[in-house]
């Protein structure tokens, strides 16, 4: 397997997988020429990025982009706690995933990329993503309520953010779906030359539909500038995914599509950071990877979701490995900030939050007519009267 | 006789079949150990077993495609699609293989399976998960496609689906799971399949609505009759056969139909009905066919426009007056 | 004007396009080294190179994905299934995905993007080969459907597509690929999207037909002719969205319509025509619309059965003096 | 990866595909355990079945068989030869895939199966498998005539045999898609205990369609009775295998769905009968797996095809290695048979191919009633008048 990045540059730092070619093996159509040994033997190589192993100093990170990662994550997750709340008063409705636990994964990936260069997709579990590349919470809040001035007019709903001004392409509700549509955005950024990359986040469950695979295997065949993202966060609604998978080490899954491919842990944001960066990196000079993020949904998969299909004690432990904790723990070992300090963000983060309820709640309906709007660009419509 | 949720009496009608016939089993995503995503498996992996009862990943054309071999070799697979949305990743294995293999293998083989699951609307879900599949399934020669609007015809159809030598659709509601209702629950009672239900006979005006519509026609006759008018009301049933002798017999005596459907309007089941009717029963029809769909755009997911999106009662109500004349 | 084939033609708008705008590629199974399974895109690596004329392995779903993850991103793809048949396995991406993300989005995005490639029948291919998928797509609000019958209208119409803001899905056919026939020949030559063709004037029925169908609807007209009726040809070209109403001008005057379409019979696009019919011109209609399609049975191998299963020309001539009360 | 098979029995025999587990890194969802060293390494194995390696007795193979294989690899060829001919005369149209050149694959493995215990499933280029299973030529032919003593009633044509008595249950024309199907027989095989596996080929193309990967984790994580065969033939019509795939090693494609994995030549009928057998032993034991068998087509994709996508050198380089030309060489030279007989058999075999020539054309059309034949079970059709 070539390795196509630049390794000079990048020697330890980037994920890559290295197999040993079998002798005589190739794919040119010439010949038959068979492995030549009896029992051939291939090897591979990843990274894995674990967490505690960074220091956002060395990673090139300010202290106050570090306290602005921190506020976004807290955002994140006061956000969503307050959309719960008011998916209890009936404010929101139809389904309601939250990110909360994730918040490092999105944090670490917004930070690491150019926002307007680079280009985002994700699934239905779109909150924190969208928070992460700075899409208010006002216009957030207002699409769960489903009002006119939600970031898609309130057409769209929890499950399909998009903000086209940075690059964020929603939000999509069909499992896997959107995957070849990543693929496709990196098609375009490097057809265009416009040196940017596509981030392409997807569920573990995702794995399970060939439009992965087959989204895999165009992204290296075209050498596009694309990062696949497995967010894993160990359940596809009620299925563990060792449930699901006859082998769940998704990092795996890049061997046969030829792509360096990495395993990073969820819940540190600086190790998510140093992963997004090289994989991004990796992705500028056209070589798309695999990325398995090992993270965890503290809430059900959806709102009616129980959960009853993991133990609290499970739960519990995760809990314990909280991100935002986490990053809070590092701000104040370091001395960057103090518990006082951070409160303090606090209190702003759950006003802002609060601010954004009002938001939606002012906002309008969106007019019935505006029903028969976007379904094309040619505005004469309906076709059938 | 008892009543129950239409959940449950889809339950009891594959409960009752597996318990006959061991070589029935059900797969799909979240249906074993989650006791399905609706609920409607609930219970059924602690009775049946995890090898009659099977999770999967999500994996819909994988797993629908491993059903239709499993009924190739001789087994009766029940395929859930968590919801209908999702057969559209797994649409080729339907139409190509389920509707198909029989009739390219000069009728060598049978393929008895259902795949059922949740069809149409079901709220602020926006425009992925709100397809209505009748229409697209229908086109299909080679597939059966049922949908249903209640716990009585939900269980004797689907028995008789499970039953059914061919490859059938069985369409049922998200939002009518828990729906309640009475069941004649008897393990021989079969519900033919491709017969209509006349559910209230009138005079005046046939409307013809299966699903979650047909008790929009309810209502609508309810109102009607309070205005003196009387409408007959057939619920399909069936999509594929459909039963238009029925139809066509009440338009015989009624002169005059609408059609509630909740589907997108181009080339819908209402589509064809009219098609129907204004062919095999032209010189009776008093007044043009109207039908009441979805508004012909993508699901909005907001509140006020999903429920504007809905067909009407108030649209269907007016349509029923006007194809009376006394609007 | 110089004449050539249906290929030809489809090419030239491609060629003329892609000259024109940078944006656009065209990717599809075998559409560059191979010069294209049916030789459509013949040439056009050559000429435009590796970068905007690329070979995919057999993954429809990814690349129709890929198509339109460009589209959203600036560019035009033209994507190519080799045939329609294969859009099954893709379906996914076209009504989920092109139909539904610039909804979604509150109309932040646009998806010009052209899907195109043979459509229908194509003689002894057996069932999974002979799939006519204009109602399927038409059904999704959010695409546009064109089928054209001849290589001038598939020039105008197919630069038109390639220069829309929307989706779009272009119907062939194969079996018409090498028919020749006049283009009008000119970089700016737009045909609208949605306007209908009257391809032959006449007084007495109303004959609707797209693609290949079109031409068994001349020959019918001319065996009227010869009888002394005169029937109006309309080629609809698109059919979402439909010109009902050059269909409905036509009817109201010759107060009759049959409508050929190679589709099975179920909700195709004859239902839809019947319905806005006899919706919006009910008092016009002296008989009912009659329908000639493909038996409504998967397409079968035999010569003999696939011919049969053909709509029939005799047939429509039947059903046009019928509608006429003449036979 | 547990390698699911009886290892005593099998020891050197089975392929295997046997991966280092990343320390620490597990699937049951209970922690974010991470592989634990930085660079994680992994090493897979696989075997390798080389033509010229293997002895008939030693396979337990009776010389009878053997010859009989030879008569039935000439049977497939010769009636393939005829049938271009007939396709040239226009009493076969549509398409025509011949499977000239690949004649080894179908002797193999229809020899190592228990036809009416073991099932298969195929794609389009069906003529080779259905003859190898002992279709006859009579019912191949007239199918390829269109007529209603063919093997489908002249429903199904070239790509479409069936023969529910043998367990083979086709011949599809949609890529990848009859390969969830193969798996789906499997599950029955198992469900029903009745010690039946499924040898499910699929070209090199299918491995691009989605449904071969879901199809693959379905049958490991079912652990089903199925073999997976790849038919790598080099080209997918005008493709050759590495300008369609990132890496066209295609017994790498085990590694995620953690299976056992082999690649065979497929000139050798030996190696072959080799290779399925203890394929199929393990699916025996529900031990799915993943064969890659390296063949060629002499012919064009279908008989428009004049592939020039390939140059006479290499064209001829694999004639060279011809599975028949080889399998008569080693009959005569272990002295099994001579070149006398050898040509007997030739004769008699062209005879019962112009024979089924003119069954086929004695054959009727199928009454245009049939049409409505076999579109269900149901036998009142059809539903619309
Ligand atoms: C094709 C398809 N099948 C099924 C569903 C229903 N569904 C929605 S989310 C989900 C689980 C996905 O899990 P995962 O990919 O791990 O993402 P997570 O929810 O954990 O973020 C399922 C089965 C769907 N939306 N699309
Ligand atoms: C889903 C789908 N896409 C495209 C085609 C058209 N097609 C038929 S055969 C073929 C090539 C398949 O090659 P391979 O799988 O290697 O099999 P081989 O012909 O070499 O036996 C293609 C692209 C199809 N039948 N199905
Ligand atoms: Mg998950
Ligand atoms: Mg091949």
């Amino acid at each position: 397997m070539a390795n196509k990045t630049d390794k000079e540059n990048e020697a330890e730092a980037t994920a890559q997988a290295n197999g040993t070619e079998a002798a005589g093996a190739e794919g040119d159509g010439q010949t038959l020429d068979m492995p030549t040994s009896d029992a051939t033997e291939l090897s591979f190589s990843f990274t894995s990025y674990e967490a505690g192993d960074y220091d956002h100093d060395e990673l090139g990170l300010e202290d106050d982009q570090l306290l602005a990662m921190y506020r976004n994550m807290l955002l994140q997750r006061r956000f969503e706690e307050r959309a719960a709340q008011m998916y209890g008063k009936q404010k929101i409705a139809g389904f309601l995933h939250l990110y909360i636990g994730q918040e490092a994964v999105s944090t670490g990936a917004a930070n690491a990329l150019a926002i307007g260069q680079d280009s985002v997709i994700t699934a239905y579990r779109d909150h924190g993503i969208a928070l992460a590349l700075g899409m208010t919470a006002n216009e957030c809040m207002a699409e769960l309520f489903g009002r006119i001035d939600g970031c898609s007019r309130g057409k769209g709903g929890s499950m399909h953010f998009f903000d086209a001004e940075k690059n964020f392409f929603g939000g999509h509700g069909i499992v896997g779906g959107h995957i070849p549509v990543g693929v496709g955005i990196a098609f375009a950024h490097k057809y265009k030359g416009d040196d940017g990359a596509c981030l392409t986040f997807f569920g573990d469950g995702a794995v399970g539909q060939g439009a992965f695979h087959e989204a895999a295997n165009l992204a290296s065949l075209y050498d596009l500038p694309v990062v696949l993202i497995v967010e894993n966060n160990q359940y596809a609604m009620g299925t563990a995914a060792h449930r699901a998978f006859a082998d769940p080490d998704f990092y795996k899954q890049a061997i046969p599509y030829d792509m360096p491919s990495s395993v990073v842990n969820g819940m540190d944001v600086l190790a998510c950071y140093k992963a997004f960066s090289e994989h991004l990196a990796m992705a500028h000079d056209n070589q798309p990877s695999l990325l398995e993020v090992r993270t965890y949904r503290y809430r059900g998969h959806s709102m009616s979701d129980p959960a009853k299909y993991r133990t609290k004690e499970e739960l519990e432990s995760k809990k314990n490995d909280d991100p935002i904790i986490r990053l809070k723990q590092y701000l104040i070992e370091r001395d960057l900030s103090d518990n006082e300090a951070l409160d303090a963000i606090d209190e702003e983060v759950k006003q802002e939050v609060l601010d954004s309820v009002d938001f939606a709640d002012e906002s309008d309906f969106p007019p019935l007519e505006t029903i028969y709007d976007d379904v094309y660009v040619q505005d004469d419509y309906p076709f059938l009267a | 006789m008892p009543e129950m949720q239409l959940r449950e009496a889809i339950r009891a009608a594959m409960v009752e079949e597996m318990e006959r016939d061991d070589e029935i089993f059900l797969m799909g995503e979240e249906v074993a150990e989650y006791n399905g995503a609706y609920k409607v498996s609930e219970g059924m992996l602690d009775q049946f077993g995890a090898k009659r009862v099977i999770d999967t990943p999500i994996s819909e054309n994988g797993f629908a495609g491993l059903g239709i071999g499993a009924a190739l070799n001789g087994l009766r697979p029940i395929i859930e699609f968590m919801t209908w949305n999702f057969s559209f990743v797994a649409i080729d294995q339907l139409i190509n293989n389920a509707a198909k293999i029989r009739y390219m293998s000069g009728g060598q083989f049978k393929i008895p399976i259902v795949f059922r699951g949740p069809n149409g609307a079901a709220g602020q879900l926006a425009a992925t998960h709100n397809t209505s599949v009748e229409a697209i399934y229908s086109y299909f020669p080679g597939l059966k496609v049922i949908s249903i609007s209640n716990p009585d015809d939900a269980y004797g159809l689907l028995k008789s689906a499970i039953r059914d030598d061919d490859p059938v659709v069985f369409l049922e509601s998200e939002l009518m799971y828990g729906m309640k209702g009475e069941v004649e629950q008897d393990p021989e009672r079969l519900i033919p399949i491709g017969k209509a239900r006349i559910a209230r006979e009138g005079e005046d005006v046939t409307i013809v609505a299966h699903n979650k519509s047909y008790h929009i026609a309810m209502e609508v006759a309810e109102r009607l009759a309070e205005d003196g008018y009387s409408a007959e009301v057939i619920d399909p049933r069936t999509i594929r056969p459909f039963d238009f002798e029925t139809v066509i017999e009440s338009v015989k005596k009624t002169n005059r139909c609408v059609v509630i459907d909740e589907s997108n309007p181009f080339g819908s089941v209402a589509s064809e009905v009219a098609f129907q009717l204004q062919e095999r029963a032209f010189d009776w029809l008093d007044a043009p066919i109207r039908r009441i769909t979805a508004k012909d755009v993508p699901a909005p997911y907001a509140k006020n426009l999903i429920d504007y999106y809905m067909p009407q009662a108030d649209d269907a109500y007016e349509a029923c007056k006007q194809v009376m004349y006394v609007s």
